[in-house]
Protein backbone atom coordinates (compact mmCIF):
# COMPACT_ATOMS: atom_id res chain seq x y z
CA UNK A 1 0.00 0.00 0.00
CA UNK A 2 1.30 3.76 -0.83
CA UNK A 3 0.74 6.33 2.03
CA UNK A 4 -2.84 7.14 0.75
CA UNK A 5 -3.82 3.54 1.64
CA UNK A 6 -4.66 2.80 -1.94
CA UNK A 7 -2.69 -0.19 -3.56
CA UNK A 8 -0.47 0.20 -6.24
CA UNK A 9 -1.03 -1.30 -9.46
CA UNK A 10 0.90 -4.57 -10.39
CA UNK A 11 0.78 -3.41 -13.89
CA UNK A 12 -0.22 -0.77 -16.01
CA UNK A 13 0.52 0.50 -20.03
CA UNK A 14 -0.74 3.99 -21.71
CA UNK A 15 -1.56 4.62 -25.34
CA UNK A 16 -1.73 7.36 -26.79
CA UNK A 17 -3.45 8.42 -30.83
CA UNK A 18 -4.55 11.07 -32.76
CA UNK A 19 -8.58 11.27 -33.01
CA UNK A 20 -9.19 9.39 -36.12
CA UNK A 21 -12.19 6.63 -36.65
CA UNK A 22 -9.03 3.90 -37.84
CA UNK A 23 -8.44 4.06 -34.45
CA UNK A 24 -11.10 3.00 -32.19
CA UNK A 25 -10.31 -0.85 -33.71
CA UNK A 26 -6.82 0.03 -32.40
CA UNK A 27 -8.20 1.38 -29.01
CA UNK A 28 -9.82 -1.35 -28.28
CA UNK A 29 -7.81 -4.46 -29.39
CA UNK A 30 -5.22 -2.94 -27.34
CA UNK A 31 -6.76 -2.71 -23.73
CA UNK A 32 -8.20 -5.94 -24.80
CA UNK A 33 -4.49 -7.58 -25.25
CA UNK A 34 -3.49 -5.94 -21.94
CA UNK A 35 -6.69 -7.37 -19.72
CA UNK A 36 -6.17 -10.61 -21.52
CA UNK A 37 -3.39 -11.19 -18.20
CA UNK A 38 -6.40 -11.05 -16.19
CA UNK A 39 -7.54 -14.36 -17.92
CA UNK A 40 -10.70 -12.95 -18.29
CA UNK A 41 -13.73 -14.84 -19.66
CA UNK A 42 -15.06 -13.97 -23.36
CA UNK A 43 -17.44 -12.07 -22.11
CA UNK A 44 -15.90 -9.83 -19.72
CA UNK A 45 -13.38 -8.95 -22.59
CA UNK A 46 -16.85 -8.41 -25.03
CA UNK A 47 -18.24 -5.73 -22.34
CA UNK A 48 -14.25 -4.20 -21.81
CA UNK A 49 -13.86 -4.19 -25.83
CA UNK A 50 -17.36 -2.14 -26.34
CA UNK A 51 -16.60 0.09 -23.41
CA UNK A 52 -13.52 1.31 -24.33
CA UNK A 53 -15.56 1.26 -28.19
CA UNK A 54 -18.04 3.69 -26.38
CA UNK A 55 -15.52 5.77 -24.99
CA UNK A 56 -13.31 5.79 -27.95
CA UNK A 57 -16.09 6.65 -30.35
CA UNK A 58 -17.29 9.68 -27.75
CA UNK A 59 -13.99 11.44 -27.73
CA UNK A 60 -13.15 11.03 -31.51
CA UNK A 61 -17.00 12.19 -32.74
CA UNK A 62 -18.04 14.39 -29.50
CA UNK A 63 -15.09 15.61 -28.07
CA UNK A 64 -13.44 17.05 -30.94
CA UNK A 65 -15.95 16.82 -33.56
CA UNK A 66 -14.94 17.15 -36.79
CA UNK A 67 -11.14 18.29 -36.22
CA UNK A 68 -8.38 16.18 -35.00
CA UNK A 69 -6.71 15.99 -31.57
CA UNK A 70 -4.83 13.63 -29.60
CA UNK A 71 -7.00 10.36 -27.13
CA UNK A 72 -5.38 8.96 -24.45
CA UNK A 73 -5.71 5.67 -22.67
CA UNK A 74 -4.17 4.63 -20.05
CA UNK A 75 -5.05 0.99 -17.63
CA UNK A 76 -4.24 -0.55 -14.46
CA UNK A 77 -4.33 -3.34 -12.95
CA UNK A 78 -4.88 -3.95 -9.22
CA UNK A 79 -5.64 -6.94 -7.29
CA UNK A 80 -7.48 -8.48 -10.25
CA UNK A 81 -9.42 -5.37 -11.21
CA UNK A 82 -8.95 -3.23 -14.40
CA UNK A 83 -9.28 0.36 -13.70
CA UNK A 84 -9.22 2.55 -17.91
CA UNK A 85 -9.23 5.97 -18.20
CA UNK A 86 -10.00 7.97 -21.42
CA UNK A 87 -9.16 10.97 -22.41
CA UNK A 88 -9.56 13.86 -24.69
CA UNK A 89 -8.87 17.64 -24.53
CA UNK A 90 -12.03 18.38 -26.76
CA UNK A 91 -15.28 20.52 -26.51
CA UNK A 92 -16.39 18.86 -22.80
CA UNK A 93 -19.90 17.95 -22.06
CA UNK A 94 -21.67 21.10 -21.00
CA UNK A 95 -24.64 19.16 -19.17
CA UNK A 96 -23.19 15.18 -17.43
CA UNK A 97 -26.38 14.83 -15.89
CA UNK A 98 -28.34 14.99 -19.32
CA UNK A 99 -25.36 13.25 -21.97
CA UNK A 100 -25.84 10.00 -19.39
CA UNK A 101 -29.64 9.90 -20.35
CA UNK A 102 -30.29 6.30 -22.27
CA UNK A 103 -30.89 7.69 -25.91
CA UNK A 104 -29.85 10.94 -25.23
CA UNK A 105 -27.56 12.29 -28.35
CA UNK A 106 -25.99 15.77 -29.30
CA UNK A 107 -25.92 14.45 -32.50
CA UNK A 108 -28.97 13.01 -33.84
CA UNK A 109 -28.04 13.85 -37.32
CA UNK A 110 -25.16 11.32 -37.74
CA UNK A 111 -27.23 8.71 -36.70
CA UNK A 112 -25.83 8.20 -33.26
CA UNK A 113 -28.24 6.48 -31.01
CA UNK A 114 -27.09 8.01 -27.46
CA UNK A 115 -26.64 4.48 -25.96
CA UNK A 116 -22.81 4.84 -25.74
CA UNK A 117 -22.69 5.98 -21.85
CA UNK A 118 -25.50 3.48 -20.91
CA UNK A 119 -23.51 0.81 -22.37
CA UNK A 120 -20.29 1.35 -20.72
CA UNK A 121 -22.56 1.64 -17.41
CA UNK A 122 -24.03 -1.82 -17.45
CA UNK A 123 -20.75 -3.49 -19.30
CA UNK A 124 -18.44 -2.32 -16.26
CA UNK A 125 -18.78 -2.18 -12.56
CA UNK A 126 -18.13 1.89 -12.19
CA UNK A 127 -18.17 4.64 -14.20
CA UNK A 128 -16.69 7.97 -13.49
CA UNK A 129 -17.22 11.00 -16.14
CA UNK A 130 -15.12 13.99 -15.26
CA UNK A 131 -15.40 16.91 -17.80
CA UNK A 132 -15.12 20.55 -18.27
CA UNK A 133 -16.51 22.27 -21.30
CA UNK A 134 -13.84 23.78 -23.54
CA UNK A 135 -11.11 21.51 -21.82
CA UNK A 136 -12.30 18.09 -22.31
CA UNK A 137 -13.33 14.69 -21.17
CA UNK A 138 -11.87 12.03 -18.62
CA UNK A 139 -13.88 8.88 -18.49
CA UNK A 140 -13.11 6.38 -15.62
CA UNK A 141 -14.07 2.69 -16.01
CA UNK A 142 -12.99 0.25 -13.02
CA UNK A 143 -13.94 -3.61 -13.23
CA UNK A 144 -13.13 -6.37 -11.17
CA UNK A 145 -11.92 -9.53 -13.73
CA UNK A 146 -10.14 -11.70 -11.70
CA UNK A 147 -11.11 -12.58 -8.11
CA UNK A 148 -8.73 -10.60 -5.88
CA UNK A 149 -6.15 -11.76 -3.57
CA UNK A 150 -6.50 -12.77 -0.13
CA UNK A 151 -5.26 -9.94 1.77
CA UNK A 152 -3.69 -10.47 4.77
CA UNK A 153 -4.29 -8.21 7.81
CA UNK B 1 -9.44 -4.47 -43.04
CA UNK B 2 -12.47 -5.78 -41.56
CA UNK B 3 -15.10 -3.54 -43.12
CA UNK B 4 -17.49 -6.12 -44.76
CA UNK B 5 -20.87 -5.97 -45.69
CA UNK B 6 -22.58 -8.03 -48.62
CA UNK B 7 -26.23 -7.22 -50.18
CA UNK B 8 -28.51 -9.17 -52.50
CA UNK B 9 -32.04 -8.61 -53.88
CA UNK B 10 -33.75 -11.73 -52.82
CA UNK B 11 -37.52 -12.52 -53.81
CA UNK B 12 -38.08 -8.70 -53.24
CA UNK B 13 -36.31 -8.21 -50.15
CA UNK B 14 -33.09 -6.28 -49.43
CA UNK B 15 -30.43 -9.14 -47.53
CA UNK B 16 -27.60 -7.34 -45.55
CA UNK B 17 -25.09 -9.50 -44.50
CA UNK B 18 -22.72 -7.57 -41.89
CA UNK B 19 -19.18 -9.06 -41.77
CA UNK B 20 -16.70 -8.11 -38.86
CA UNK B 21 -16.40 -5.79 -36.29
CA UNK B 22 -19.06 -3.40 -36.60
CA UNK B 23 -17.87 -0.40 -35.11
CA UNK B 24 -18.33 4.17 -35.99
CA UNK B 25 -15.74 3.75 -38.43
CA UNK B 26 -16.97 0.66 -40.57
CA UNK B 27 -20.58 2.20 -40.04
CA UNK B 28 -19.93 5.14 -41.69
CA UNK B 29 -18.44 3.11 -44.47
CA UNK B 30 -21.52 0.95 -45.17
CA UNK B 31 -24.23 2.82 -44.89
CA UNK B 32 -24.42 5.01 -48.15
CA UNK B 33 -24.14 1.09 -49.37
CA UNK B 34 -27.55 -0.50 -47.30
CA UNK B 35 -28.79 3.08 -48.20
CA UNK B 36 -28.61 2.97 -52.23
CA UNK B 37 -29.69 -0.71 -51.95
CA UNK B 38 -33.02 0.20 -50.38
CA UNK B 39 -33.53 3.00 -52.90
CA UNK B 40 -33.81 0.47 -55.67
CA UNK B 41 -35.68 -1.80 -53.55
CA UNK B 42 -38.07 1.15 -52.81
CA UNK B 43 -37.86 0.48 -49.14
CA UNK B 44 -40.09 -2.93 -49.76
CA UNK B 45 -38.02 -4.97 -47.18
CA UNK B 46 -34.83 -5.12 -45.62
CA UNK B 47 -33.56 -8.22 -43.46
CA UNK B 48 -30.24 -7.79 -41.78
CA UNK B 49 -28.20 -11.01 -40.79
CA UNK B 50 -25.35 -10.95 -38.30
CA UNK B 51 -23.82 -14.49 -38.27
CA UNK B 52 -20.35 -12.76 -39.07
CA UNK B 53 -20.48 -10.13 -36.90
CA UNK B 54 -17.91 -10.20 -34.29
CA UNK B 55 -18.03 -7.57 -32.68
CA UNK B 56 -20.71 -4.68 -32.16
CA UNK B 57 -21.08 -1.39 -30.58
CA UNK B 58 -23.42 1.78 -30.42
CA UNK B 59 -22.80 2.63 -33.49
CA UNK B 60 -24.12 -0.53 -34.62
CA UNK B 61 -27.53 0.28 -32.90
CA UNK B 62 -27.29 3.85 -34.94
CA UNK B 63 -27.05 1.99 -38.01
CA UNK B 64 -29.94 -0.35 -37.40
CA UNK B 65 -32.13 2.48 -35.86
CA UNK B 66 -31.78 4.95 -38.25
CA UNK B 67 -32.59 2.22 -40.78
CA UNK B 68 -35.80 1.05 -39.02
CA UNK B 69 -36.64 4.58 -39.27
CA UNK B 70 -36.37 4.79 -42.81
CA UNK B 71 -38.06 1.54 -43.61
CA UNK B 72 -41.09 2.88 -41.17
CA UNK B 73 -41.41 6.47 -42.97
CA UNK B 74 -41.53 4.46 -46.54
CA UNK B 75 -44.22 1.60 -45.28
CA UNK B 76 -41.27 -1.01 -45.25
CA UNK B 77 -40.84 -4.14 -43.73
CA UNK B 78 -37.84 -4.83 -41.48
CA UNK B 79 -36.44 -7.81 -39.60
CA UNK B 80 -33.16 -9.33 -37.88
CA UNK B 81 -31.49 -12.63 -37.76
CA UNK B 82 -28.46 -14.65 -36.81
CA UNK B 83 -27.69 -12.87 -33.55
CA UNK B 84 -25.17 -13.50 -31.09
CA UNK B 85 -25.59 -13.17 -27.72
CA UNK B 86 -23.23 -10.47 -26.90
CA UNK B 87 -25.09 -8.92 -29.69
CA UNK B 88 -28.90 -9.58 -27.83
CA UNK B 89 -27.69 -8.12 -25.10
CA UNK B 90 -27.26 -4.80 -26.45
CA UNK B 91 -30.31 -5.22 -28.83
CA UNK B 92 -32.00 -5.56 -25.51
CA UNK B 93 -30.71 -2.85 -23.25
CA UNK B 94 -31.46 -0.55 -26.25
CA UNK B 95 -34.66 -1.35 -27.13
CA UNK B 96 -34.13 -3.06 -30.52
CA UNK B 97 -35.62 -6.47 -29.28
CA UNK B 98 -39.20 -4.14 -28.20
CA UNK B 99 -39.59 -2.68 -32.03
CA UNK B 100 -37.98 -4.92 -34.75
CA UNK B 101 -38.09 -9.03 -35.09
CA UNK B 102 -35.14 -11.26 -34.56
CA UNK B 103 -35.17 -14.65 -35.70
CA UNK B 104 -32.57 -17.79 -35.84
CA UNK B 105 -32.55 -17.93 -39.31
CA UNK B 106 -32.67 -15.74 -42.53
CA UNK B 107 -35.08 -17.77 -44.24
CA UNK B 108 -37.46 -16.93 -41.10
CA UNK B 109 -36.28 -13.42 -41.60
CA UNK B 110 -37.02 -13.08 -44.99
CA UNK B 111 -40.33 -15.11 -44.67
CA UNK B 112 -41.62 -12.61 -41.99
CA UNK B 113 -40.77 -9.52 -44.03
CA UNK B 114 -42.93 -10.56 -46.97
CA UNK B 115 -45.54 -11.75 -45.29
CA UNK B 116 -49.09 -9.21 -45.19
CA UNK C 1 5.63 17.66 -47.27
CA UNK C 2 7.00 19.49 -44.32
CA UNK C 3 9.75 21.82 -44.37
CA UNK C 4 12.92 19.07 -44.10
CA UNK C 5 11.20 17.14 -47.28
CA UNK C 6 9.53 14.40 -45.12
CA UNK C 7 6.26 13.50 -45.78
CA UNK C 8 4.37 14.00 -42.21
CA UNK C 9 2.50 10.95 -40.67
CA UNK C 10 -1.11 9.86 -41.70
CA UNK C 11 -1.69 8.34 -38.63
CA UNK C 12 0.81 7.33 -35.24
CA UNK C 13 0.46 5.88 -32.09
CA UNK C 14 2.45 5.82 -28.81
CA UNK C 15 2.32 2.91 -26.34
CA UNK C 16 4.31 3.09 -22.78
CA UNK C 17 4.40 0.13 -20.11
CA UNK C 18 6.36 -1.23 -17.61
CA UNK C 19 9.16 -3.34 -18.78
CA UNK C 20 7.45 -7.10 -17.41
CA UNK C 21 7.35 -10.11 -19.48
CA UNK C 22 3.47 -9.98 -19.26
CA UNK C 23 3.75 -7.02 -21.73
CA UNK C 24 5.57 -8.69 -24.55
CA UNK C 25 2.27 -9.90 -25.85
CA UNK C 26 0.62 -6.85 -25.29
CA UNK C 27 2.97 -4.95 -27.06
CA UNK C 28 3.30 -6.92 -30.16
CA UNK C 29 -0.64 -7.87 -30.47
CA UNK C 30 -0.78 -3.94 -29.69
CA UNK C 31 1.32 -2.61 -33.07
CA UNK C 32 -0.41 -5.69 -35.21
CA UNK C 33 -3.50 -3.60 -34.30
CA UNK C 34 -2.45 -0.17 -35.55
CA UNK C 35 -0.95 -1.59 -38.32
CA UNK C 36 -4.12 -3.77 -39.67
CA UNK C 37 -4.93 -0.25 -41.35
CA UNK C 38 -2.58 -1.04 -43.95
CA UNK C 39 -4.59 -4.04 -44.69
CA UNK C 40 -1.23 -6.29 -44.70
CA UNK C 41 -1.19 -10.15 -45.68
CA UNK C 42 -1.06 -12.39 -42.70
CA UNK C 43 2.73 -12.91 -43.40
CA UNK C 44 3.95 -9.56 -43.28
CA UNK C 45 1.93 -9.31 -39.85
CA UNK C 46 3.53 -12.00 -38.55
CA UNK C 47 7.38 -10.37 -39.64
CA UNK C 48 6.16 -7.28 -37.63
CA UNK C 49 4.84 -8.95 -34.73
CA UNK C 50 7.75 -11.22 -34.28
CA UNK C 51 9.97 -7.82 -35.29
CA UNK C 52 8.69 -6.06 -31.87
CA UNK C 53 8.19 -8.62 -29.85
CA UNK C 54 12.07 -9.49 -30.46
CA UNK C 55 12.99 -5.62 -29.61
CA UNK C 56 10.48 -5.37 -26.16
CA UNK C 57 12.05 -8.89 -24.88
CA UNK C 58 15.79 -7.31 -25.49
CA UNK C 59 14.28 -3.76 -23.67
CA UNK C 60 13.14 -6.18 -20.73
CA UNK C 61 15.94 -8.63 -20.75
CA UNK C 62 19.00 -6.88 -21.30
CA UNK C 63 18.16 -3.45 -20.77
CA UNK C 64 16.78 -3.39 -17.65
CA UNK C 65 18.08 -6.77 -16.79
CA UNK C 66 16.85 -7.64 -13.21
CA UNK C 67 15.15 -4.41 -12.43
CA UNK C 68 12.04 -2.72 -13.92
CA UNK C 69 11.68 0.29 -16.05
CA UNK C 70 9.44 1.60 -19.01
CA UNK C 71 9.27 0.62 -22.37
CA UNK C 72 7.91 2.91 -25.07
CA UNK C 73 6.73 1.92 -28.74
CA UNK C 74 6.00 4.81 -30.95
CA UNK C 75 4.32 3.92 -34.49
CA UNK C 76 4.26 6.04 -37.74
CA UNK C 77 2.27 5.69 -41.01
CA UNK C 78 3.89 7.20 -44.39
CA UNK C 79 2.41 6.43 -47.38
CA UNK C 80 1.93 3.26 -46.58
CA UNK C 81 4.63 2.11 -44.66
CA UNK C 82 4.97 1.39 -40.79
CA UNK C 83 8.09 2.96 -38.69
CA UNK C 84 8.20 1.06 -35.59
CA UNK C 85 10.58 2.71 -32.58
CA UNK C 86 10.95 0.93 -29.27
CA UNK C 87 12.96 2.51 -27.20
CA UNK C 88 14.43 1.73 -23.49
CA UNK C 89 16.21 4.16 -20.89
CA UNK C 90 17.86 0.96 -19.76
CA UNK C 91 22.18 -0.07 -19.80
CA UNK C 92 22.47 0.64 -23.36
CA UNK C 93 24.64 -1.87 -25.68
CA UNK C 94 28.38 -1.19 -25.54
CA UNK C 95 29.33 -2.76 -28.77
CA UNK C 96 27.15 -2.85 -31.69
CA UNK C 97 28.23 -4.19 -34.23
CA UNK C 98 29.10 -7.14 -31.63
CA UNK C 99 25.16 -7.14 -30.77
CA UNK C 100 24.11 -7.22 -34.45
CA UNK C 101 26.41 -10.76 -35.27
CA UNK C 102 24.31 -13.64 -35.34
CA UNK C 103 24.09 -16.01 -32.39
CA UNK C 104 25.51 -13.47 -30.16
CA UNK C 105 24.21 -13.17 -26.86
CA UNK C 106 25.34 -11.61 -23.81
CA UNK C 107 23.21 -13.85 -21.50
CA UNK C 108 23.86 -17.19 -22.39
CA UNK C 109 23.08 -18.57 -19.23
CA UNK C 110 19.39 -17.38 -19.80
CA UNK C 111 19.17 -19.65 -23.04
CA UNK C 112 18.97 -16.48 -25.32
CA UNK C 113 19.47 -18.00 -28.96
CA UNK C 114 21.52 -14.52 -29.91
CA UNK C 115 19.11 -14.66 -32.99
CA UNK C 116 16.56 -11.31 -31.72
CA UNK C 117 18.73 -8.58 -33.89
CA UNK C 118 19.10 -11.33 -36.90
CA UNK C 119 15.72 -11.64 -36.76
CA UNK C 120 14.43 -8.19 -36.66
CA UNK C 121 16.86 -7.63 -39.69
CA UNK C 122 15.49 -10.45 -41.76
CA UNK C 123 11.70 -9.05 -41.27
CA UNK C 124 11.74 -5.27 -41.90
CA UNK C 125 13.22 -3.64 -44.83
CA UNK C 126 15.20 -0.87 -42.72
CA UNK C 127 16.05 -1.49 -39.22
CA UNK C 128 17.95 1.04 -37.02
CA UNK C 129 20.20 0.84 -33.24
CA UNK C 130 21.17 3.68 -31.47
CA UNK C 131 22.22 2.77 -28.40
CA UNK C 132 24.35 4.77 -25.65
CA UNK C 133 25.98 2.88 -22.40
CA UNK C 134 23.85 4.16 -19.37
CA UNK C 135 21.39 5.45 -21.29
CA UNK C 136 19.44 3.14 -23.14
CA UNK C 137 17.87 2.05 -26.26
CA UNK C 138 16.57 3.16 -29.42
CA UNK C 139 15.32 0.23 -32.26
CA UNK C 140 13.65 1.50 -35.34
CA UNK C 141 12.05 -0.40 -37.98
CA UNK C 142 10.79 0.55 -41.14
CA UNK C 143 8.47 -1.77 -43.23
CA UNK C 144 6.59 -1.03 -46.47
CA UNK C 145 3.50 -3.19 -46.13
CA UNK C 146 0.74 -1.18 -49.14
CA UNK C 147 2.02 -0.29 -51.75
CA UNK C 148 2.70 3.98 -51.52
CA UNK C 149 0.48 6.42 -53.46
CA UNK C 150 1.54 7.64 -56.74
CA UNK C 151 2.96 11.02 -55.79
CA UNK C 152 2.51 14.05 -58.22
CA UNK C 153 5.28 16.47 -59.49
CA UNK D 1 -3.60 -16.92 -20.72
CA UNK D 2 -1.75 -18.22 -23.94
CA UNK D 3 0.43 -20.69 -21.84
CA UNK D 4 -0.48 -24.12 -23.13
CA UNK D 5 1.95 -27.23 -22.67
CA UNK D 6 0.95 -30.64 -23.11
CA UNK D 7 3.05 -33.50 -22.29
CA UNK D 8 3.31 -37.33 -22.58
CA UNK D 9 5.21 -40.18 -22.47
CA UNK D 10 5.03 -42.10 -25.55
CA UNK D 11 7.20 -45.24 -25.86
CA UNK D 12 9.90 -44.11 -24.06
CA UNK D 13 10.03 -40.51 -25.18
CA UNK D 14 8.77 -37.46 -23.98
CA UNK D 15 6.19 -36.00 -26.51
CA UNK D 16 5.52 -32.33 -25.74
CA UNK D 17 2.90 -30.47 -27.44
CA UNK D 18 3.43 -26.66 -27.57
CA UNK D 19 0.09 -24.57 -27.88
CA UNK D 20 -0.63 -20.58 -28.02
CA UNK D 21 1.91 -18.08 -28.44
CA UNK D 22 5.72 -18.90 -27.56
CA UNK D 23 7.42 -16.20 -26.58
CA UNK D 24 10.27 -15.31 -23.50
CA UNK D 25 7.02 -14.72 -20.94
CA UNK D 26 5.72 -17.85 -21.80
CA UNK D 27 9.37 -20.04 -22.31
CA UNK D 28 10.27 -18.89 -18.48
CA UNK D 29 7.37 -21.06 -17.38
CA UNK D 30 7.38 -24.01 -19.52
CA UNK D 31 11.29 -24.72 -19.48
CA UNK D 32 11.47 -26.39 -15.98
CA UNK D 33 8.39 -28.45 -17.00
CA UNK D 34 9.75 -30.01 -19.73
CA UNK D 35 13.28 -30.32 -17.86
CA UNK D 36 11.16 -32.52 -15.61
CA UNK D 37 9.77 -34.80 -17.87
CA UNK D 38 13.58 -35.21 -19.14
CA UNK D 39 15.11 -35.72 -16.43
CA UNK D 40 12.02 -38.60 -15.63
CA UNK D 41 12.39 -39.89 -18.98
CA UNK D 42 16.46 -39.66 -18.14
CA UNK D 43 17.04 -37.93 -21.80
CA UNK D 44 16.09 -40.90 -23.88
CA UNK D 45 14.06 -39.15 -26.53
CA UNK D 46 11.96 -35.59 -26.97
CA UNK D 47 9.90 -35.01 -29.56
CA UNK D 48 8.25 -31.32 -29.93
CA UNK D 49 5.23 -30.75 -31.64
CA UNK D 50 4.06 -27.36 -32.76
CA UNK D 51 0.67 -27.87 -33.94
CA UNK D 52 -0.79 -25.50 -31.65
CA UNK D 53 1.84 -22.96 -32.03
CA UNK D 54 0.58 -19.45 -33.52
CA UNK D 55 3.76 -17.59 -32.63
CA UNK D 56 7.26 -17.69 -31.94
CA UNK D 57 10.20 -15.59 -31.50
CA UNK D 58 13.61 -16.58 -30.76
CA UNK D 59 13.16 -17.10 -27.29
CA UNK D 60 11.56 -20.23 -28.91
CA UNK D 61 14.74 -20.68 -30.41
CA UNK D 62 16.48 -20.33 -27.55
CA UNK D 63 14.24 -23.47 -25.64
CA UNK D 64 14.66 -25.48 -28.88
CA UNK D 65 18.47 -25.48 -28.72
CA UNK D 66 18.71 -25.16 -25.04
CA UNK D 67 16.89 -28.36 -25.06
CA UNK D 68 18.96 -29.97 -28.14
CA UNK D 69 22.64 -29.08 -25.93
CA UNK D 70 21.08 -31.01 -23.06
CA UNK D 71 19.71 -33.77 -25.23
CA UNK D 72 22.82 -34.28 -27.01
CA UNK D 73 25.19 -34.63 -23.69
CA UNK D 74 22.98 -37.46 -22.53
CA UNK D 75 23.56 -38.94 -25.64
CA UNK D 76 19.55 -38.59 -26.30
CA UNK D 77 17.50 -38.39 -29.52
CA UNK D 78 15.15 -35.33 -30.26
CA UNK D 79 12.89 -34.65 -33.34
CA UNK D 80 10.12 -31.56 -34.07
CA UNK D 81 6.90 -31.66 -36.44
CA UNK D 82 4.10 -30.10 -37.43
CA UNK D 83 6.00 -27.00 -38.08
CA UNK D 84 4.11 -24.13 -39.49
CA UNK D 85 6.01 -21.85 -42.96
CA UNK D 86 5.90 -18.82 -40.53
CA UNK D 87 8.33 -21.43 -37.61
CA UNK D 88 10.00 -23.04 -40.64
CA UNK D 89 11.30 -19.59 -41.78
CA UNK D 90 12.89 -18.86 -38.12
CA UNK D 91 14.45 -22.50 -38.26
CA UNK D 92 16.00 -21.94 -41.61
CA UNK D 93 17.35 -18.42 -40.58
CA UNK D 94 18.43 -19.65 -36.99
CA UNK D 95 20.20 -22.78 -38.14
CA UNK D 96 17.36 -25.27 -36.83
CA UNK D 97 16.70 -27.17 -39.64
CA UNK D 98 20.80 -27.95 -40.14
CA UNK D 99 20.88 -29.62 -36.35
CA UNK D 100 17.33 -31.47 -35.99
CA UNK D 101 15.18 -33.19 -37.88
CA UNK D 102 11.32 -31.76 -38.80
CA UNK D 103 8.66 -34.01 -39.61
CA UNK D 104 5.16 -33.29 -40.66
CA UNK D 105 3.46 -35.53 -38.23
CA UNK D 106 3.78 -37.02 -34.59
CA UNK D 107 4.32 -40.63 -35.11
CA UNK D 108 6.92 -39.78 -38.12
CA UNK D 109 9.07 -37.82 -35.47
CA UNK D 110 8.05 -40.13 -32.86
CA UNK D 111 9.72 -43.41 -34.82
CA UNK D 112 12.50 -41.06 -35.74
CA UNK D 113 13.79 -40.90 -32.17
CA UNK D 114 13.11 -44.88 -31.44
CA UNK D 115 15.30 -45.75 -34.14
CA UNK D 116 19.09 -46.94 -33.91
N1 LIG E 1 -15.87 12.76 -24.88
C1 LIG E 1 -16.96 13.55 -25.04
N2 LIG E 1 -16.83 14.87 -25.36
C2 LIG E 1 -17.91 15.65 -25.51
N3 LIG E 1 -19.18 15.22 -25.38
C3 LIG E 1 -19.39 13.93 -25.06
C4 LIG E 1 -18.30 13.03 -24.88
N4 LIG E 1 -18.82 11.83 -24.56
C5 LIG E 1 -20.16 11.97 -24.55
N5 LIG E 1 -20.52 13.23 -24.85
C6 LIG E 1 -21.90 13.78 -24.90
O1 LIG E 1 -22.77 12.85 -24.29
C7 LIG E 1 -23.82 12.47 -25.20
C8 LIG E 1 -24.27 11.05 -24.93
O2 LIG E 1 -23.23 10.15 -25.21
P1 LIG E 1 -23.55 8.63 -25.59
O3 LIG E 1 -24.46 8.07 -24.56
O4 LIG E 1 -22.27 7.93 -25.79
O5 LIG E 1 -24.38 8.72 -26.94
P2 LIG E 1 -23.95 9.05 -28.45
O6 LIG E 1 -22.48 8.87 -28.60
O7 LIG E 1 -24.72 8.05 -29.23
O8 LIG E 1 -24.37 10.46 -28.70
C9 LIG E 1 -23.22 12.70 -26.56
O9 LIG E 1 -24.21 12.87 -27.54
C10 LIG E 1 -22.40 13.96 -26.34
O10 LIG E 1 -23.20 15.11 -26.36
N1 LIG F 1 17.68 -3.06 -25.55
C1 LIG F 1 18.89 -3.57 -25.29
N2 LIG F 1 19.60 -3.12 -24.21
C2 LIG F 1 20.84 -3.63 -23.93
N3 LIG F 1 21.44 -4.59 -24.66
C3 LIG F 1 20.80 -5.08 -25.75
C4 LIG F 1 19.50 -4.59 -26.11
N4 LIG F 1 19.12 -5.24 -27.23
C5 LIG F 1 20.12 -6.09 -27.54
N5 LIG F 1 21.14 -5.99 -26.66
C6 LIG F 1 22.42 -6.75 -26.69
O1 LIG F 1 22.56 -7.33 -27.97
C7 LIG F 1 22.73 -8.76 -27.84
C8 LIG F 1 22.15 -9.47 -29.03
O2 LIG F 1 20.73 -9.31 -29.07
P1 LIG F 1 19.83 -10.38 -29.80
O3 LIG F 1 20.36 -10.60 -31.17
O4 LIG F 1 18.42 -9.93 -29.70
O5 LIG F 1 20.04 -11.73 -28.99
P2 LIG F 1 19.53 -12.23 -27.56
O6 LIG F 1 18.38 -11.40 -27.11
O7 LIG F 1 19.15 -13.64 -27.82
O8 LIG F 1 20.70 -12.10 -26.62
C9 LIG F 1 22.08 -9.09 -26.52
O9 LIG F 1 22.56 -10.31 -25.99
C10 LIG F 1 22.44 -7.87 -25.67
O10 LIG F 1 23.77 -7.98 -25.18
Amino acid sequence: MDQSGQRMPQNYMQIQFPSLSENESFARVAVAAFAAQLDPTMEQLTELKTAVSEAVTNAIIHGYESGVGEVRISCAIVDGRIDITVEDEGVGIPDLEQARQPLYTSRPELERSGMGITIMESFVDELQIESRPGQGTRVVMRKQVAKPPVLHA
Amino acid sequence: MDVGIESHFIEGAVLVRLQGELDHHVVEQIRNEIDQKLQENRYQALVISFRGTDFMDSSGLGLILGRYRTMMQHQGKMSLCEVSPALRRLFELSGVLKILPVFDSESEALAAVKEG
